[in-house]
């Protein structure tokens, strides 16, 4: 059967959408289908995020309005799945467009129909805490910004139909039905949240003041029902005291709620107690929780800054039921210390951490699409690639699969785009569409000929200032030819006269006064591009969000700001050049450092795709990290896995291993490295081109010098047990053993959670119960972090026996040798000092950088390290894989502790975002980036310190002697160096000096 | 004639109505040439001012036209109106009555008559005043003038303690002194010790330099070593030039209005000394260090002048020698140039 | 001499009706589309300000503040991301250095210290940039016109 | 301690004893330091290449000029003949030091080729306010007695306590010798400076309100001819070309305007800080007797305060515009009411 060079994706979450835009950039067509009427899914609702608190929607909406605009991604919103037929690289699926009653085509989303709607309708998007009407767009940075009906609502009145200008209300607008064909698919559906059912002893439905935490999600955000402002929902009064109540429908035994942990639940409440605290000072939070489980890369640090910085309680409880003071509203907690004492306080606010439940149609998509799910409803994944689902062809990501949090959606989203690379490779550019485009006009050196083109907006711009005065001025401004005012300067008709006008009045300069560019700008510069003028050649004034509605009772001077918009866009106008993208060819060859498991994985997904790679391990052997591994908690069988890739790699002719060696030096940037490499026992050089680099360089077990380590031959690692628990059978003979947790993490010098030391101990603890049934097990935790579906060890660990007791991080177990055993004294709150005798006493060490390493490769790719030097990427939570040196990734232990699951999630993410530059033969570079005139520049080095992008660094020019020089392939255009340059010799193409001088001045 | 030194005020209120009135003034610490409008401001106890009186008639900062526009095209041009106003500089030095003649020559040069400076020049009247105690770093004389030259001038003052000798020079200024009717009589005693003045300002003048052949030798020595010597610890600031009574270069310039429809051309000082002065468009520079720059202006006025104008571009006033933040002293530069030749004239020989 | 002192014809309302004009230096990625959003939104300010798009805070050369005030602005606004959320990853702490040392010098030459202001404004704060905008124009407002500059005409 | 005539002396005699071992030693091809003016109040900067010429070195509390502008590279002249870069000896006191640290710092020089002669300066007279003060009589001589400046005319003899009269930024002055970088300094030089300072100097200024500084900035500067002295005379203005010479776009005009005075020396302040190195040679040197050692203060108060940095004293901190942090103050940001 032909595979096809498609790909479907369902879900248009953060994950969907980054898996889309990967395939997308890499040459495959990308179906996108959502069920609701707008992309972004759950993040779009967020404030802020953890562990960076950056506000959510400044960083996904660029994201977001990239997948709605992407050539090759054709995005449907409101869809149903009918039917799938066909298998792995051939799929022909069934799908429902539901009519939105309004034409998408037609719409604008100016958004006076929503406001005209007499139905006050609820808003989904603000989780039914503000009103809104039955003619909606989800939420106002909505992508698409196409309105919709929403028929339960609406009462047909017509008003709509009415004032929409645009003619795009169509009541009788049927669903459509299509077909789709497609080589692959990767499931994005998210989750819903938990939602306690009626009747539940937490009071949520009955007490007003009792909210989820998605609900207080909203009520942080400045788009929120509060603009940002923290009020409980009975009185509108700030919460002083406001209790966070974790594992509300996770960890659940009870059948009420679900069995496993939601992973995310610690985080998001430390975050939204912070955020609370940081928007109103006067809120206290207290957090009621059992185990906190910040397992994640900086996340610790984000929980000890919430305790110190932002007067965040923490106490060790799981609350079970909540009671209203019916006078004051306040609500009433019950609960127990740990040294045994109950206590009872009033918040005015409780807001419940809820969990993370499947997608309410998990049962529906698994059965359409053939998958299977797992116990708990979500989609079962391989025990070893998490993004396989039971079907191939088929993949799962985000938390379809088990809940998780952006940057591991992120991850899988990417890691699942790098399975459909490996599958469908060879029709990879079969299917995308590349559109012929008249050449451009020469217009450099002409005088301008300004064109102006001044939007009604319907009644959006026109009711609110004069256009036509507007008009008149545009007209009589130095250089402008023509001045015209459109209904609709976005419409598909107004395109064509744009385009006819500049061919009749042989413009050589566009200015649109219209909406805002953000999202409008894309669309008029294509526009331009078809009549033959350079893309840049465009300007806009935004006489509308910026303007008519935010001045709508000011006609006079809202026509006054709106006639100096347009009059400084028309002076940019003047200034602004035609900007060609430079070209750069792209080496289609692979660099990947460390061969661990990551490094293998990435290399074969590599060479599968036909990309030649450079493999270099340090060490004689490939392997790394996991060969001390056995088996996953999960029942993985590592040394299995590692043998079989191996296997692989040595037998592909595409991959070239280097052992025992060392990179010398690694030169140039994105699509062209040269790499020297020293490898072997007779340390031989070699030399190579690629246009990537993966960095894959592992971490290393810390190796302590507490509790007699190395001293007493009975005090050994997690390690070395696995492998007395694996090799030999002396775990027979042995009585008690006492496993001590955190050794080596989140202490002053390690202040980080390495992770897996948990599911380590718990499977070790787990295999010497089976092999010796008798043996005493005692496991001292300080948080027990079985975080997803481990949950189920730690309670099958603890129904065989196993005995955890909880400790202090300042108060540790003592260790005492007598003789053949060992006395390990410990303090505990509810038990007192004990003493437990033991013959063999196991270290759960944590996982350190390796940091000498680390440096020097960090130094050499210019991308930077973290303070606990381990890699840092680009962004942690939307670019968890990439740098912010472009063409350099990272994979694996490198980046932080993690399971072999998800560092080999992050080796096929790696792969995928490197073919989104390894898929193209040639790569073009942003248009508006810095340049340097060389005859200004005196070499000072300032902007080389200012630039985050490592794109600038001095030359010894011929003529010019020591200079600055922007790389432009590397540049972003951000202009952190022109701004501080004091011989402005640098210039951003677009925002040049000139261009902004020209707004500021000229106002005659 | 005699002016009482309290006659001063009376001369004024004469004459204000009539002309523009240029007097110096003491203004932060420093002697400067302004319009008065009071007469108890003027200052003629100095030496000299900071900035020479050219500024009066060639200002920093001149407006040539003001041009009107339509928002987009110039519609009108509008030229200078002011320039049939008369003025009198009232007490300035020799040395800076005579730079006058200088400007005059080179704005007069060639085909093109700045009509500007001229007919403010022709508008002008000089009343000079003799230097009593000339300054330590005055040579005068050696550029054939004198403490009290008064060939420059329209009329002529000494002070002779208690008040002034007047003497028309200029017909322009005789007319003047025949309207103040007032002025008395001078004596034989007067004109007597007036000489003495004279004599003895002459003798306090110590720097004399030769520069008879120096023209000569620059005009051989454009590339001689000496350049790189003489300009070793040169700054490139424009002190010397902008402070310069001869030195006429500058730079025009367009504005326009914040708020109107209109705009202005202007002229500005400019300096051979900057690395700008002579920098192209392309990016070479001819004079590209220093080295060519103080060669420049040394060989503007002891070369070019003589060459073109049969006369000296210096009148020896000494500001640039206070005034150099490197004490780069011009008497010594000319010694040195001078110094060159002699040994050259050794080796021929 | 030429010197005709024009005054300025910027608002030719009376005094008590004057209107600030205040240029509005917004980053692309956060500020702008703020100030997007509180148009998006319908929440009104005053209509003094007139905005110019920069990609980042970073940008911003304190030659175009200088100049703004040279050239008659009443008030100078310039909004960034808040730190840590620059698209450009640091652009906004770089910039933020500088307008630090801006700001006081500003001051010390005697500058009325509301005429140029700064804040961040994320893609989420609508209502905070309108509110922010409203402050602002409420001091340049206060100070009165910027009269300091004018030059001799 | 000796008088400042005794220890002017001393200086004066390790300037040349340094210098002429340096030649000698063939350590340096050029000295540059300082010689008599030929006016009163007056330095003459000089390139010393031979031995015996080392007597022509002088100290004298009039060496205003920062020497480390001869190897800023606007004035590129210390090549041989073949191109070559020469080795250079500067006469350093701590001014000069910083400011050759900073070059370095902006990558102008190299310590390799520079050798400083330290020295504890001892303060440098400010000239333009005696010559104010002597008012319109010509000064004909000025030395040192002791602790007082005496100035002599043809027909009067002034004296001044040198305390009081010299340059604002000598009274306050931290670092009278130049730090050791690369040991490259030979005499008198700091090692591992620390620097407090309390900058209560300009705090009465900086308690005026904006009206009276405006008042005051306007009054001082409005004098300026755009000579640029000051800037020509700057170690770090060394840009190939100025921000007010610079066209497309012209951002701030070139006439004597105040609205064109101001946006230079604003605008040059910018530029400086964090950079400016106190010498205080553009005060010294304005033909108009503008004094901008107050702004210069505050320079060094505002990269102090906000960033803890003071110009010029290690080659390994790096500047505040070359740098930044999370923590930066933004106390000056507006918020919300």
């Amino acid at each position: 059967m032909e595979k096809i060079g498609a790909v479907m994706v369902v879900g248009a979450g953060i994950g969907g959408s980054q898996a889309a835009l990967d395939l997308a950039d890499s040459g495959y067509k990308v179906y996108l289908i959502e069920s609701t009427t707008s992309i972004g899914g759950v993040m779009a609702q967020l404030d802020k995020t953890f562990p960076t608190n950056d506000c959510a929607m400044c960083i996904v909406s660029p994201k977001l309005v990239e997948t709605g605009r992407h050539q090759n991604i054709d995005l449907s919103i409101n869809c149903e799945i009918q039917d799938v037929i066909g298998e792995a690289g051939n799929f022909t699926i069934k799908v429902l467009k539901k009519s939105l009653y309004i034409n998408p085509e037609k719409c604008t989303g100016c958004g006076v129909c929503g406001r005209e709607c007499p139905v006050e309708a609820i808003d989904v998007f603000n989780e039914g805490l503000a009103n809104y009407a039955a003619t909606s767009v989800k939420y106002p940075q909505a992508v698409p910004l196409v309105f919709a009906i929403d028929k339960n609502y609406c009462i047909g009145c017509g008003i709509c139909q009415g004032v929409c200008k645009a003619k795009a209300i169509e009541y009788d607008r049927k669903d459509e039905e299509v077909e789709i064909n497609v080589g692959a698919i990767i499931l994005a559906p998210g989750f819903d949240e938990y939602i306690p059912p009626e009747g539940n002893l937490y009071g949520y439905g009955k007490y007003k003041n009792v909210v989820t935490s998605i609900e207080f999600e909203r009520i942080l955000s400045a788009s929120g029902p509060y603009a940002g402002r923290v009020l409980r929902p009975s009185d509108g009064d700030v919460p002083e005291k406001v209790a966070f109540l974790q594992c509300v429908g996770s960890r659940d035994y009870t059948g009420k709620g679900k069995p496993y942990c939601s992973s995310v639940c610690c985080m998001y409440t430390a975050k939204e107690a912070v955020i609370a605290h940081e928007h109103m000072h006067q809120i206290q939070p207290t957090i009621f929780s059992m185990d906190i489980r910040a397992y994640g890369k900086d996340f610790d640090k984000y929980i000890i800054r919430a305790q110190e910085e932002y007067e965040v309680r923490y106490i060790r409880s799981r609350i079970s039921s909540i009671t209203e003071v019916p006078e004051t509203k306040d609500l009433r907690i019950k609960y127990e210390t740990e040294d045994g004492t109950v206590v009872e306080e009033d918040y005015h606010m409780v807001v419940l951490a809820v969990g993370l439940n499947p997608p309410n149609d998990a049962q529906f998509l698994a059965e359409k699409f053939g998958v299977e799910l797992n116990e708990y409803d979500f989609a079962m994944t391989d025990i070893f690639n998490p993004v396989q689902t039971s079907k191939p062809g088929i993949f799962a990501c985000g938390a379809f699969s088990s809940p998780k949090d952006i940057p591991d959606t992120v991850t899988q989203a990417s890691a699942a785009a790098g399975c459909v690379n490996q599958l469908l490779h060879e029709k990879k550019g079969t299917l995308i569409t590349e559109k012929t485009l008249p050449p451009e006009i020469f217009v450099r050196g002409q005088p301008p000929r300004i064109g102006v083109f001044i939007c009604y907006c319907g009644i959006n711009i026109g009711g609110f200032l004069d256009v036509p005065e507007v008009t008149k001025y545009a007209s009589n401004l130095p250089n402008v030819v023509l001045a015209d005012n459109n209904l609709y300067t976005c419409s598909a008709d107004t395109q064509t006269l744009i385009k006819d006008t500049i061919k009749e009045y042989h413009l050589n300069r566009v200015v649109v006064a219209s909406c805002t560019p953000r999202t409008h700008e894309p669309l008029f510069q294509e526009t331009i591009r078809e009549a033959g003028l350079n893309r840049y050649l465009f300007q806009m004034a935004n006489i509308r969000d910026q303007c008519s509605w935010v001045h709508m009772n000011e006609w006079d001077k809202a026509t006054e700001k709106a006639k100096d918009l347009v009059r400084m866009a028309v002076n940019k106008a003047r200034n602004i050049e035609a900007i060609e993208r430079i070209k750069l060819p792209v080496t289609q060859k692979t660099l990947i450092v460390g061969g661990g498991i990551s490094g293998m994985v990435a290399a074969l997904n590599f060479a599968t795709q036909g990309y030649e790679t450079f493999l270099i391990e340090k060490q004689k052997e490939l392997g790394g990290f996991a060969r001390h591994i056995y088996n996953t908690l999960e029942g993985g069988n590592v040394q299995e896995f590692i043998s079989d890739l191996i296997e692989k790699i040595n037998s592909n002719k595409l991959i070239r291993v280097f052992t025992q060696a060392e990179i010398e030096i690694i030169d140039g940037y994105i699509g062209n490295f040269k790499t020297t490499v020293i490898h072997g026992s007779k340390k031989e050089k070699t030399e190579f081109e690629h246009g990537v680099v993966i960095v894959a360089t592992g971490a290393k077990e810390y190796q302590p010098t507490e509790y007699l380590y190395g001293q007493n031959n009975k005090v050994i690692l997690q390690s070395e047990f696995e492998k007395l628990l694996n090799t030999s059978n002396d775990i027979n003979d042995k009585k008690s053993v006492v496993m001590i947790q955190c050794v080596g993490s989140r202490n002053d010098d390690h202040p980080y959670c390495s992770k897996m030391c948990c599911a380590e101990a718990i499977k070790n603890a787990l295999l010497a119960k089976q092999k010796n049934p008798n043996v005493e097990v005692v496991v001292l935790f300080r948080d027990i972090r079985t975080y997803g579906f481990k949950e189920k060890y730690y309670r099958e660990a603890r129904e065989k026996g196993v005995i955890f007791i909880n400790y202090e991080e300042n108060e540790p177990p003592e260790i005492i040798s007598e003789g053949s055993i060992l006395k390990i004294k410990l303090k505990t709150l509810k038990m007192g000092e004990i003493t437990i005798e033991s013959d063999l006493l196991v270290l759960s060490a944590g996982i350190i950088a390796k940091r000498e390493d680390n440096e020097e490769l960090a130094k050499m790719l210019k991308v930077p390290l973290n303070d606990d030097n381990f890699f840092l990427e680009a962004h942690v939570k939307l670019r968890p894989v990439d740098f912010a040196t472009e063409g350099v990734f990272v994979a694996g232990l490198a980046h932080c502790p993690k399971t072999i699951e998800d560092s080999i999630s992050q080796a096929n993410a790696a792969v995928a975002r490197a073919c989104t530059i390894l898929s193209k033969d040639e790569i073009e570079v942003e248009g508006k980036i810095g340049e340097i005139d060389m005859a200004r520049c005196t070499g000072c080095g300032m902007c080389i310190d200012n630039c985050a992008y490592n794109a600038i660094e001095l030359i010894d020019d011929r003529r010019f002697g020591r200079v600055a020089y922007i790389n432009s392939i590397l540049c972003k255009g951000c202009g952190a160096c022109a701004g501080n340059c004091r011989c402005a010799a640098i210039d951003i193409r677009g925002f040049t000096g000139e261009q902004i001088f020209a707004m500021i001045t000229g106002r005659n | 004639m005699i002016l009482l030194k309290d006659q001063v005020a009376k001369l004024y209120n004469e004459l204000s109505e009539e002309y523009n009135f240029f007097a110096p003034v003491k203004e932060k610490g420093f002697i400067a040439y302004r319009k008065i409008s009071n007469p108890e401001e003027i200052e003629l106890n100095y030496f000299n001012s900071k900035i020479p009186p050219k500024e009066i008639l060639f200002p920093q900062n001149e407006v040539l036209f003001e041009f009107k526009t339509d928002g987009k095209n110039v519609v009108e041009i509008e030229d200078r109106k002011d320039l049939d106003e008369k003025n009198i500089l009232f007490g300035i030095r020799p040395c800076d009555a005579h730079s006058f003649d200088l400007l005059e020559k080179f704005f007069a040069f060639g085909d093109f008559q700045d009509e500007i400076f001229l007919k403010k020049r022709e508008n002008s009247l000089l009343i000079g005043i003799g230097c009593n105690s000339p300054k330590s770093t005055c040579f005068c004389t050696s550029i054939e003038g004198h403490p009290f030259q008064k060939d420059d001038m329209d009329i002529f003052l000494v002070d002779l303690g208690d008040n002034y000798l007047v003497e028309g020079i200029s017909d322009k200024g005789n007319n003047i002194i025949q309207r103040l009717s007032w002025l008395s009589k001078a004596s034989k005693a007067d004109v007597k010790k007036a000489q003495e003045l004279e004599k003895k300002a002459q003798d306090l003048i110590t720097t004399k330099l030769d520069l008879t052949n120096t023209s000569d030798i620059l005009e051989s020595n454009f590339g001689n070593e000496i350049w790189k010597e003489v300009s070793e610890n040169c700054l490139g600031c424009g002190s010397c030039s902008f402070l310069c009574p001869t030195c006429t270069c500058f730079d025009v310039i367009d504005e326009n209005a914040q708020y109107e429809n209109r705009g202005r051309r202007i002229r500005i000082w400019d300096t051979c000394q900057f690395c700008l002065y002579t920098l192209h468009t392309s990016g070479h520079n001819p004079r590209n260090s220093n080295i060519e720059r103080c060669r420049n202006r040394i060989l503007h006025k002891f070369s070019y002048y003589p060459l073109n104008y049969d006369l000296i571009g210096c009148v020896g006033c000494g500001r640039c020698i206070q005034v150099c933040p490197v004490n780069n002293d011009l008497r010594t530069i000319i010694s040195k140039i001078n110094n060159i030749k002699t040994n050259e004239e050794n080796v021929n020989v | 001499m030429n010197e005709i002192t024009s005054e300025s014809k910027q608002m030719k309302n009376t005094d008590d009706e004057w209107e600030p004009k205040i240029l509005a230096f917004l980053c692309n990625w956060c500020s702008y589309a703020g100030a997007d959003l509180a148009g998006v939104s319908r929440i009104q300010y005053p209509p003094n300000i007139r905005v110019v798009r920069v990609p980042c805070s970073g940008r911003i050369n304190p030659y175009f503040i200088v100049k703004a005030l040279l050239d008659g602005w009443d008030g100078v606004l310039v909004s960034g991301c808040h730190p840590g959320d620059c698209h450009y990853l640091t652009g906004n702490l770089v910039a933020r250095r500088r307008f630090g040392i801006l700001k006081d010098l500003l001051e010390f030459f005697g500058i009325e210290p509301d005429r140029v202001n700064f804040m961040w404004a994320s893609a989420a704060e609508g209502e905070r940039f309108a509110v922010l905008i409203r402050k602002t124009t409420k001091l340049v407002k206060k100070m009165g016109p910027n009269k300091k500059f004018e030059k001799k005409w | 301690m000796g008088d400042i005539e005794s220890e002017n002396q001393d200086i004066e005699n390790s300037i040349k004893e340094l210098a002429r071992n340096l030649l000698r030693d063939k350590e340096v091809d050029v000295i540059i330091g300082y010689t008599k003016g030929t006016v009163p109040l007056s330095s003459s900067p000089v390139f010393i290449t031979r031995e015996e010429d080392t007597d022509k070195l002088l100290w004298n509390n009039l060496c205003y000029v920062n020497l480390a502008n001869y190897l800023a590279p606007r004035i590129p002249k210390l090549y041989d003949e073949e191109g070559q870069k020469l080795k250079v000896g500067i006469v350093a006191k701590g001014c000069v030091g910083r400011a050759l640290i900073h070059l370095a710092v902006e990558n102008q020089i190299n310590f390799e080729n520079i050798k400083m002669i330290g020295i504890s300066c001892n303060g440098i007279i400010n000239r333009k306010r005696i010559e104010k003060e002597i008012g319109e009589r010509e000064i004909l001589e000025t030395s040192i007695l002791g602790n007082s400046i005496i100035v002599k005319g043809r027909d009067f003899e002034e004296t001044f306590p040198f305390d009081e009269y010299l340059n604002e930024l000598c009274k306050v002055c931290k670092v009278k010798s130049p730090p050791n970088v690369d040991d490259s300094c030979v005499g008198e030089c700091l090692e591992n400076p620390v620097i407090e300072d309390d900058f209560n100097d300009i705090s009465d200024f900086e308690s005026k309100t904006s009206e009276e500084k405006w008042v005051y900035i306007k009054d001082t500067l409005s004098a300026c001819t755009r000579c640029y002295a000051c800037r020509e005379v700057c170690p770090m203005c060394y840009c190939n070309l100025c921000f007010v010479d610079q066209n497309k776009p012209i951002w701030f005009g070139k006439t004597t305007d105040f609205t064109d005075i101001f946006a230079f020396h604003f605008n040059r302040a910018m530029h400086l800080a964090g950079r400016c190195v106190a010498c205080g040679a553009c005060s010294s040197v304005c033909p108009m007797g503008i004094d901008l050692n107050l702004i210069t203060r505050k320079l060094e108060k505002i990269v102090k305060e906000r960033y803890n940095f003071t110009s010029g004293m290690d080659k390994e901190t790096v500047p505040p515009m070359m740098s930044f942090s999370m923590d930066d103050k933004e106390e000056f940001m507006m918020e919300e009411d």
